[in-house]
């Protein structure tokens, strides 16, 4: 357990947290009622690592994530509407619906995806900083990738390259030890991530990733460090999922008791215990928080439930972008 | 005949294949523990042990090119590339060694290596996910391109590949997987030469493959109903396209409709209308149709997926145009 | 009209750019420092400093993804692949970030991206340095494929293509950098829509692009010899492609023959051969011919190359076996 | 300088080192005259490499070469008559003379390219190796690329992979500063290539590549290393090219002083003075060398010149295996 923090704040880290643990349990729910459709992977045991990092980043900050997004945008402040009705593919998403839960976006507020190729936003986490770095604007962008991903070919490419340039990227390595059924010994010889870094000569730091007062004190300092111009920084957050990687998953590949001791370490529960513990917090606050959540996930529902389908003569709307009217 | 799905067929394939043979082993994200993510390798590690079936990191192009190197080393590697969408990131390793290195050393290496991947859409997972790039990969010589749409050519084509001496890929359509079929068990080698005539007919030819082939025959059901007799080729083979099954249907029916999942502009679809005008210009009472995808990234909702996919009723409505209803 | 080769055109197009606009700037494998494999930005180093024309490392996954990062992030990059060979490399960030996020985020990111290659063969550069690929891009949705043929648009589509806000390949042929041409220096901006009547002509339409172009004039001119009338359409933009002026032009002379460098199975020319069915059947006197590439991987051995190419006495013997002479 | 060898075995290095100069001088000039075409990539300047390399496989292990594989070739022993006739593109050259310059096979030396995508042949020697571990054969492959190579994926992925299976391949990057136009420094953000071998947990090695002797027993080490079932290991060469990157270069990049600097390193001109120095060496050694080596070259030359062009009807000869016969 890291530092002490004042109450409202814990009590806002706290509130966060179970917005998308209480999110996506919904979300599961109408994956099996059928409402959401496609793949859908939830972040369920990982939320210390968003609501520790993602308000480390200002608004003009960009933020670069993967198919594993949900936690990331629920906490950049994208509302949950617009992100229930992506899910259900309406065009009150906040990507018209075309995305669904792999591809979330919302340019207002520099979310660049909800990208599913793993590596593929890599470098275009680095062009972000790029034009950043070109146009000197004091940004950061936030690039954020799993285990698995280490492994592809443009982790290497892409660390080389904002090193090599000194660009303002922050590698956020969310590291659950799994891609899909592989654990990390089978799919990395060296299970160190952060201390691959140094092969780019990158500073890096592993932190504990159930721990969201940790997750936040590293992810702030490396923040400073990247906007400092110093160039790019590699955080690797230690981590678990708790549930399937997807809704197809017959989990063959874990224990039943290995995930019972992660969950343990469940960072939601823990840090409640940890602001019991120092006064911050009874079953009322807890109550009222749960309730709050409760409505907004209600309200997001009943976005998604009443929003409009996007019309089919729509299809092929932003394949490209319209010719300026002539003249 | 055996009742049994595409995805048990492409298992038993696999099955056969790693017990007849002691150097073929399989390759690939998941193939082992996971059980393969479509689940055509279930128990196959518990099986076979974690020499022979190898989960490999995220390393497309790696994992394909190591391939390409077991197999110049005397191996029969069966690498799985999880889907057709994250094989772009293998394509040099494809194109440039796996196609290349035979005619390139003046013929001294062999590489008999066979690449399976899911391919098509259907199942709303969005733009990402639901590339059809069979087409394409049929563009590159010296590689075979097949895409079973049956459950005998799921199972049968794997084996038949395997006694082919250069690079075979094998496109299984993802929406097929849990669709059951009559495995045939004649026991006799599937053929990796000739399209198939799945339905006889005679007003118009229904040319197609993989998943789409599903959506012809249905389509083929309703023309028969409005007394239009529809054949319908399952063309199989991409590379080298059996064109020859294909004249010969079209000079039946003098009227074609090929029916391709990938989109239209540069589909598979326009080089066998070509081809078709080029061997039967003369037969032909029109032009040839193309049912393809609508050129649009893959959209999640089903309306839109549906809508940018080949449907029964856009052949139909093909037919229709062309045999001027 | 000034006569200026090819290379010193697209250096041009890039000078003015660099010159016009702040947010553009270049980047690639030895843009720099070394002029250019082609040396097509000797020069613009110096002229722009390292900033704006940036060498990277060898990694063409990454900085294309970087190129559309950039695209993003307000700038306006140009981002050269050294050939189209090592494009394939790229192909995940092209197919599945550039030509992808735009509709996938409903319309809410623009990708203003430009990316220049060399393509083609006739250097003797063998099999992996002699790809042809820009039809298979061609069948991407989302992007926007030119190959300029002359000096006039090897300069002029890439200022145009800066006018556009998404994502442009420009496919250069190799074999064109030391040719001469005369620039058209009209001031006007090159189109980016429509295909270009190169020779007019009454008999036979030759339909070609890129390096291609060539061989169609000198063909065309043994033809004229021959008294045959050959009208000669360069495509200039892949996609989306100006069919409707390959109509106007067939439906004229009522024969076709498509040339295109890459390999025949799945070759552009079979887009274009079955668009010219499907446009115009009734108005064709037979077949619409292609003369592609061999199915080969190309060969080193200048008689071997020039055996796999299309060439101008292989399009004569396509308009001959045609026009039934 | 490493230590002293004994006289024969000093000549034969010797020997060979000069065999690859002249060789490729001879190149140079038949290239200015017109007979060899397309890509031509010399190696000359770094040829202690392979000659202090290549012979420490043995005929059983296997060699995957880059666009720069001339040297390579030549010591591994394809006789220079093939070679030379492929550089012509005859049909007696060692890959039909479909191949060129960038594409040298020979599968009786287990010569597996000439391949000329940088990276591209990295992934193909981790295969090669795995197909050796698979069927318990003890051999290695040596795997052979440029400090270019190591800014692509394949590096990072085959690294990792080779490592995780613990397959017997020993990757030799020659680095020789530059990666075409590209300085090191302007390419890798850590220019300390051994040390990214870290990030794989495989053990690495820097040698001084104009070193003949150097190259020689850092390279049987890690063969040794390698064929005791250790896993990978990664060399490091460090050397120079001499020569343009290609026939088709102005050398904008580097000063002729730098160059100049460096051919005070000259491999073959440093180890002759050794040896003189060892007093194992004379003038007339010297000129019974070169002048075997010179009627080596003219034979080769004779070799591709008398050579036949593959006729016309055999161009698409081998792009697929002949179908057996039938019966
Ligand atoms: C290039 C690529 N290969 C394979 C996949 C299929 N796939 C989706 S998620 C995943 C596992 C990724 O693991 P990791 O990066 O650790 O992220 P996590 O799911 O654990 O958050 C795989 C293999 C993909 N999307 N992209
Ligand atoms: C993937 C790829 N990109 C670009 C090229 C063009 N190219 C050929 S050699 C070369 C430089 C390679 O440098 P290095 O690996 O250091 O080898 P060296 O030439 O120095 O031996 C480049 C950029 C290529 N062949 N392959
Ligand atoms: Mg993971
Ligand atoms: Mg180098």
């Amino acid at each position: 357990m890291t530092h002490v923090v004042g109450r409202d704040h814990g009590l806002e880290l706290l509130r966060q947290m179970l917005r998308i643990r209480r999110f996506e349990e919904k979300c599961a729910e109408l994956y099996s009622g059928g409402k959401i459709r496609g793949f859908l992977h939830l972040y369920i045991g990982e939320e210390a690592v968003a609501v520790g990092a993602i308000p480390c980043f200002t608004s003009e900050d960009a933020i670069v994530g993967t198919y594993r997004e949900h936690g990331h945008a629920i906490i950049r402040g994208t509302p949950m509407g617009p992100l229930m009705a992506e899910l259900y593919g309406k065009a009150n998403g906040c990507a018209r619906g075309r995305g669904g839960s792999m591809h979330f976006f919302d340019a207002a507020r520099r979310f660049y995806g909800g990208l599913a190729i793993v590596g593929g936003g890599l470098p275009v986490a680095v062009g972000l900083a790029l034009a950043d770095h070109m146009q000197q604007r004091r940004r950061v962008t936030a690039c954020i990738f799993g285990d698995g991903a280490v492994a592809e070919g443009e982790f290497h490419e892409s660390l080389n390259l904002a090193a090599l340039w000194k660009l303002p990227v922050l590698f956020l390595c969310e590291n659950n030890l799994y891609a899909m059924g592989t654990a990390l010994g089978r799919h990395q010889s060296q299970t160190d991530i952060a201390r691959k870094a140094d092969a780019y000569a990158i500073p890096a730091e592993a932190v504990n990733g159930m721990d969201v007062l940790a997750v936040e004190s590293a992810t702030r300092k490396a923040v400073d460090f990247v906007r400092a111009g110093h160039g790019p920084y590699l955080l690797e957050y230690r981590t678990y999922r708790f549930r399937a990687h997807s809704m197809y998953d017959a989990e063959l590949y874990r224990t039943k008791d290995e995930v019972a001791q992660w969950k343990q370490r469940d960072p939601i529960a823990l840090f409640q215990q940890q602001l019991r513990d120092e006064g911050f917090f009874t079953d009322a606050d807890l109550d009222n928080m749960e309730t709050a959540i409760a409505t907004e996930i209600a309200e997001a529902v009943s976005c998604a439930e009443m929003g409009p389908w996007e019309p089919l003569e729509d299809l092929t709307k932003d394949v490209y972008t319209p010719a300026k009217p002539a003249g | 005949m055996a009742k049994i799905t595409y995805r048990e067929a492409v298992r038993a394939g696999l099955r056969e294949a790693l017990q007849n043979n002691p150097r073929v082993f399989l390759m690939g994200e998941d193939v082992g523990k996971y059980g393969g993510t479509y689940a055509c390798s279930k128990g196959l590690l518990d099986e076979f042990g974690p020499e022979r079936i190898r989960d490999t990191p995220l390393s497309e192009s790696t994992f394909v090119g190591a391939g390409i190197g077991a197999a110049l080393g005397g191996m029969r590697p069966i690498v799985e590339v999880m889907t057709v969408n994250f094989s772009l990131l293998a394509l040099d390793q494809i194109v440039n060694n796996a196609a290349t290195i035979r005619h390139m050393s003046g013929g001294q290496f062999s590489i008999p290596l066979i690449v399976r991947m899911a391919t098509g859409a259907g199942r709303q997972v969005a733009a990402q996910h639901s590339h059809s790039l069979e087409g394409w990969y049929a563009h590159i010589p010296g590689i075979t391109v097949l895409a079973p749409a049956t459950v005998t050519d799921a199972r049968g084509m794997l084996l038949a590949a395997l006694q082919e001496p250069d690079p075979v890929f094998i496109f299984e359509h993802a929406y097929l997987y849990p669709l059951e079929g009559e495995l045939d068990e004649s026991g006799l080698p599937v053929d990796l030469t000739l399209a198939a005539i799945r339905r006889a007919g005679t007003d118009i030819s229904l040319i197609t493959f993989g998943g789409s082939l599903w959506k012809a025959l249905e389509a083929a059901d309703q023309l028969a109903h409005e007394g239009i007799s529809a054949e319908v080729v399952d063309l199989r083979i991409l590379r080298p396209l059996d064109i020859s099954t294909v004249l010969t249907s079209v000079r039946k029916t003098h009227r074609a409709v090929v029916i391709d999942e990938g989109w239209r502009t540069g589909s598979f679809a326009a080089e066998v209308s070509a081809q078709i005008m080029e061997g039967a210009f003369y037969d032909l009472d029109g032009p040839v149709g193309r049912v393809c995808s609508v050129e649009v990234p893959i959209p999640y909702p089903k309306h839109l997926e549906d809508a940018a996919l080949p449907q029964p009723e856009k052949i139909l409505q093909a037919v229709h145009s062309l045999m001027g209803r």
